[in-house]
């Protein structure tokens, strides 16, 4: 089909589409109001039963834990799939010749930033791994921590440390976390049946709501999804990056 | 404004449908994707959404207050990580197709090598 | 209860905005805006925990990767013209 | 063996995760055996599983969160026979591709045994589960293991833009069974599929339900490639790396239909009970995506592409089945999708082997070429068989329960449907067999300049054919083991019965042993002969494509020429493999199924 068509084409369609979603969509209730049951008995019993205040960690991490799982091995698969697919080009970028890569060499990156992204990456990283440890207490837990402190890497870069970034990056460790994050979930489930219990029952001493140390396996569990997804998206930020590793050799910057 | 959020949600599925549709660039089609997706969210938080429920978080307020349901927050928060590894996926098979073919514009290489 | 209207329709718009920016670079920037004012509207829907999600993931790392990959185009279209096909 | 229902989806997971976390310092040869060695695991665990479940269901609820007063807390996986037995044929061929890979695929790092192990995982873990958003996690899983494997060959632009239009396309529809997923849950509260069944059953469908349905079944239609959500398949399918192909012309298309009939079932058959429209629309759909994908296959030259299609036809064909909506076409289907995956497996494998020899796919350059290749003429001419469902072929007997019950149904026309598409697939593989490897036809004059044969009787790796025979010999093992349909039609009735299915989810109810169905099976003579029939159909088809042009042309066969010709020109100027035209051709398919689901359903 020509652009033209297409458009055309797509917008009757989805006039049609759109009356249809429309339609179906009046049929659930009014905005405001829930129907229940699911999450009524849900935020009804889990503090009791789980010992942590915020239920939707204890829905994400031992009611749907098994789904969890499934997101977490699909954050997994697209970190593994996007290192396939920039393998190859990563292989060229660095038979670049270096006069070559010289020439388009990035500006230096001026020392106020240099020293504001260092000195950011502390409070970074300790926030990060604030909200790892208080997932099942507060909002936030492995996922968004685990975001927080890749972000942490990036400042790193930002700084214009590369070559300390390379350091602090060593693919091997990377590629260590990234599956040690991955297979500490299962092992976690594995703890259950170990334990004479089903798969990702949750079998670790409960505790007190609003401890540290408390719901049994969550904080574990949130623990190996922070690894899991901040070595994940170091993973993602460097492999887009790899393409910059040729304009910042190490000894150009530094 | 009782079928306001679906409304949004409905309409931000096909904006991003359209997008993609008429992009010329994949990196902006990619883009239009995760607008189609945010749609999904916004449609589960907004079913399980309770008028006066507070979060569903007991850290500060005792069990028992009425509380939005949490589940349809557990459903969203790991998919929205999720999402953003998948759209670098995407992210990454087009800069590879940009080293093949030197474009991103899907009109130009409609070619092929049959 | 004008303030939720009001956030719904900014995210409408939003929404609608990112798709219209049809220069990734600046789609880029939109989108970030637009993953800010999801992540108001999911504290409206009174679910922080999404809200933090959304801000870190798409209103910072989801852009960034944008960027980068961007980036990383311009740098081929400068460098690598001789091994394309 | 309590665990067992966890295991075949937590043990790759764990290994592949193990093999990304010893990436760097692990030998290739250790990935290959520790991969071949969980795959065969995971086989012989699911195989266990389908086992335990022809005995009564099988429910395993995560986390040891039981349902209370009929509210499902957690996840439960839900094991049925159908269900254990597609996780089943997902591990038989995972074996035969890492078997594969093992000699043929050169430059892998474990990085691919990961994804491969991932992928087989998510394929188990959407056959048992039973809860609605646990089976859209793993359909994502799935998905994005496939984009990432089907992206492999990076060195191949095709390859990359199949990969980018497949992950876009399937990602639309994956959105769109989430938005089926938030409709039904804003209307239940529910997301376990017997108590959403429960739920709906309550009330007669109204306007919720129909769109609910619409989004999940186009959603999952997006993976079936029912047509018109088909565009994305045949250059994400033809340019993966053969042993990826295997997975998925064998497996992942069907999971699609096995997931329309799976919610179907549980989950709608309340409210839409007794629908002759929506049996209807179905068939529809079942007939273009055939008829369809079957005229493709024939306008291929491409190996991998011509098998591709024949994916999208059988897929149609299945379809069908399922679309009668009674037991007796599902058990159908259900061994016609098993025994068809085994065979287009074992012809993704020889298609390899005429590869790696001849370092072609194209039907025209290869003209003659395979004349050195005995095993894979042989491999590739039984797989064209096994596509026709020419008995004894699992196939066969597939498709017998299918016409039977089209014809109890009312829809007797369905048999020819059935002739028709098994004649195009079969001749298009013939076509392509005889012209490689017989060299009947004229040669293309470029072909005879590059005219580069085989090594004179070449070794082949048993490692190589190995796996075709295998899949070959287990498709045979479908149409010849005794009783087999009876089984499968008492496991097609165990799946139709919601109320069952719900009692023994919600209640634990064991229920009694599976009804054993005293079924008389109908006389094989007639399906036997139509079978046969379309075999010589697509014999007959090849002969003439392949037959030199005599110069006056009959005037019937210019006039034919002049519809066909045309007709060819449009059909492959439509599968243009671009993005937009993919998921314009998505939406124009939301609305025009919506639209007649809307109208049946009134």
């Amino acid at each position: 089909m020509t652009p033209t068509l297409r458009r055309r084409v797509f917008l009757v369609a989805a006039a049609v589409a759109g009356g249809l979603l429309l339609w179906g969509l009046t049929g659930l209730p009014d905005y405001g109001v829930y129907p229940g049951p699911y999450g009524d008995v849900l935020n009804a019993v889990a503090v009791d039963e789980r010992k942590a205040t915020n239920v939707v960690a204890a829905v994400t991490f031992d009611y749907r834990g098994v789904d969890t799982m499934g997101e977490e091995y699909i954050l997994f698969a697209a970190v593994v799939g996007v290192a396939i697919v920039l393998r190859a080009q990563r292989g060229e970028t660095e038979q670049l010749p270096d006069e070559d890569a010289a020439d388009r060499r990035a500006p230096g990156t001026s020392n106020a930033v240099r020293v504001l992204g260092l000195a950011l990456l502390g409070p970074v990283v300790l926030f990060g791994i604030y909200v790892v440890a208080h997932g099942h207490l507060s909002p936030g837990g492995g996922f968004q921590g685990g975001v927080v402190l890749a972000t942490g890497a990036l400042l790193v870069y930002l700084s214009g440390e590369y070559v300390t970034l390379r350091r602090v990056r060593p693919v091997a460790l990377i590629d260590l976390a990234e599956g040690s994050g991955a297979a500490g979930y299962v092992a976690i489930g594995l703890l259950g049946l170990a334990a004479g219990a089903t798969f990702l029952e949750n079998v670790l001493p409960l505790g007190q709501p609003g401890a540290l140390l408390s719901a049994g396996t969550m904080p574990l569990i949130n623990l190996a999804v922070g690894v899991e997804v901040a070595a994940g998206f170091v993973l993602l930020l460097s492999e887009f990056l790899e393409q910059t590793l040729v304009l910042r050799r190490p000894g150009e910057v530094t | 404004m009782i079928y306001l959020p679906y409304l949004v949600a409905a309409w931000l599925f096909l904006v991003g449908l359209y997008g993609i549709v008429t992009s010329r660039n994949l990196v902006h089609a990619v883009t239009c994707l995760s607008v189609v997706q945010s749609s999904t969210y916004i449609l589960l938080l907004a079913v399980g959404f309770e008028r006066g429920g507070t979060a569903p978080i007991f850290l500060d307020v005792p069990v028992g207050t009425k509380a939005v349901d949490p589940v349809v927050g557990a459903l969203t928060l790991t998919d929205i990580v999720v999402g953003a590894t998948v759209s670098a996926l995407l992210l990454a098979l087009a800069v590879q197709i940009f080293k093949h073919h030197g474009t991103l514009d899907p009109e130009r290489f409609r070619s092929r090598d049959d | 209860m004008v303030l939720e209207v009001a956030v719904f329709l900014l995210v409408a718009a939003g929404g609608t905005a990112v798709v219209l920016t049809r220069d990734p670079l600046n789609q880029a920037i939109v989108a970030s805006f637009y993953g800010l004012v999801l992540g108001i509207m999911f504290l409206v829907f009174q679910a922080p925990d999404v809200a933090l999600s959304q801000i870190t993931v798409g209103a910072v790392a989801l852009p960034l990767m944008i960027v980068l990959a961007l980036a990383k185009v311009r740098a081929l279209a400068g460098s690598g013209k001789d091994d394309r096909e | 063996m309590g665990a067992l229902p966890a295991l075949p989806v937590a043990v790759p997971l764990l290994v592949a995760a193990a093999l990304v976390g010893l990436a760097p310092v692990i030998r290739r040869q250790v990935a290959d055996a520790v991969a071949l060695a969980t795959a065969l695991a995971v086989a012989a665990l699911c195989a266990a599983l389908l086992v335990q479940a022809a005995g009564g269901p099988v429910v395993y609820w995560f986390g040891g969160w039981r349902p209370r007063g009929g509210i499902a807390l957690g996840v439960a996986f839900t094991v049925d026979p159908v269900g254990a037995g597609f996780a089943t044929l997902a591990g038989v061929l995972a074996v035969a591709a890492l078997v594969y890979s093992w000699r043929i695929f050169e430059a892998v790092s474990p990085l691919y045994h990961a994804l491969m192990l991932v992928f087989l995982a998510a394929i188990v873990g959407f056959c048992l589960s039973g809860d609605l958003f646990n089976m859209f996690v793993f359909y994502e899983l799935l998905s994005v293991a496939a984009y990432a494997l089907a992206g492999y060959h990076t060195e191949d632009p095709g390859s990359l833009r199949g990969a980018l239009n497949f992950a876009m396309t399937n990602s639309v529809g994956a959105f769109l069974v989430l938005a089926g997923i938030a409709l039904l849950y804003g209307r239940t509260g529910a997301l376990n599929l017997a108590q959403l069944g429960q739920t709906l059953a309550a009330a007669p469908a109204d306007r919720l339900v129909v769109v609910a349905f619409l989004l999940l079944m186009v959603g999952f239609f997006v993976k079936a490639a029912v047509v018109p959500f088909h565009f994305w398949l045949a250059d994400a399918y033809a340019l993966a790396p053969i042993p990826v192909g295997v997975l998925f012309a064998g497996v992942v298309s069907e999971l699609g239909l096995y997931a329309v009939a799976r919610v179907y079932w549980t989950v709608f058959s309340g409210p839409l009970a007794g629908g002759g429209g929506l049996r209807a629309v179905l068939l529809l759909g079942a007939v273009a995506t055939a008829l369809l994908g079957g005229v493709m296959c024939v306008l291929q030259h491409h190996l991998a592409r011509m098998l591709a299609y024949a994916t999208v036809s059988h897929v149609g064909l299945t379809l069908a089945g399922f679309a009668l909506l009674a037991p007796e076409g599902l058990a159908g289907a259900v061994l016609y999708l098993v025994a068809d995956g085994l065979v287009k497996g074992a012809l993704f494998v020889s298609i390899g082997l005429v590869q790696h020899h001849l370092r072609d796919i194209r039907e025209l350059e290869l003209h003659g070429r395979g004349r050195d290749l005995p095993w894979a003429a042989a491999l590739m001419a039984l797989g064209a068989l096994g596509l026709a469902g020419v008995p004894p072929f699992g196939t066969f007997r597939g498709k017998a329960l299918m016409e039977e019950a089209a014809t109890a149904a009312g829809h007797p026309w369905l048999t020819a449907l059935f002739v028709a598409v098994a004649a195009l697939t079969s001749a298009a593989l013939l076509r392509a067999a005889g012209r490689v490897f017989l060299g009947i036809g004229v040669p293309r004059i470029d072909a005879l300049r590059r005219r580069v044969r085989a090594a004179p009787h070449p070794h082949i790796h048993s490692t190589l054919i190995g796996p075709a025979v295998l899949l070959l010999a287990g498709a045979l093992a479908l149409g010849l083991a005794p009783g087999l349909p009876g089984r499968v039609e008492a496991a097609a009735e165990r799946f139709t019965d919601r109320p069952a299915y719900a009692a023994a989810v919600l209640q634990g109810a064991t229920g009694e042993a599976a009804r054993t169905t005293h079924h008389a099976p109908g006389s094989l003579a007639v399906p036997a002969a139509l079978a046969v029939l379309s075999a010589l159909l697509g014999a007959a088809l090849a002969l003439a494509a392949l037959r030199p042009r005599r110069r006056p042309a009959g005037r019937l066969t210019r006039a034919a020429g002049r519809v066909w010709a045309p007709t060819a020109a449009v059909l492959r100027d439509l599968h243009s493999g671009n993005v937009g035209d993919s998921v314009a051709w998505l939406v124009v398919g939301l609305a025009g199924f919506g639209t007649l689901l809307a109208l049946v359903a009134r």
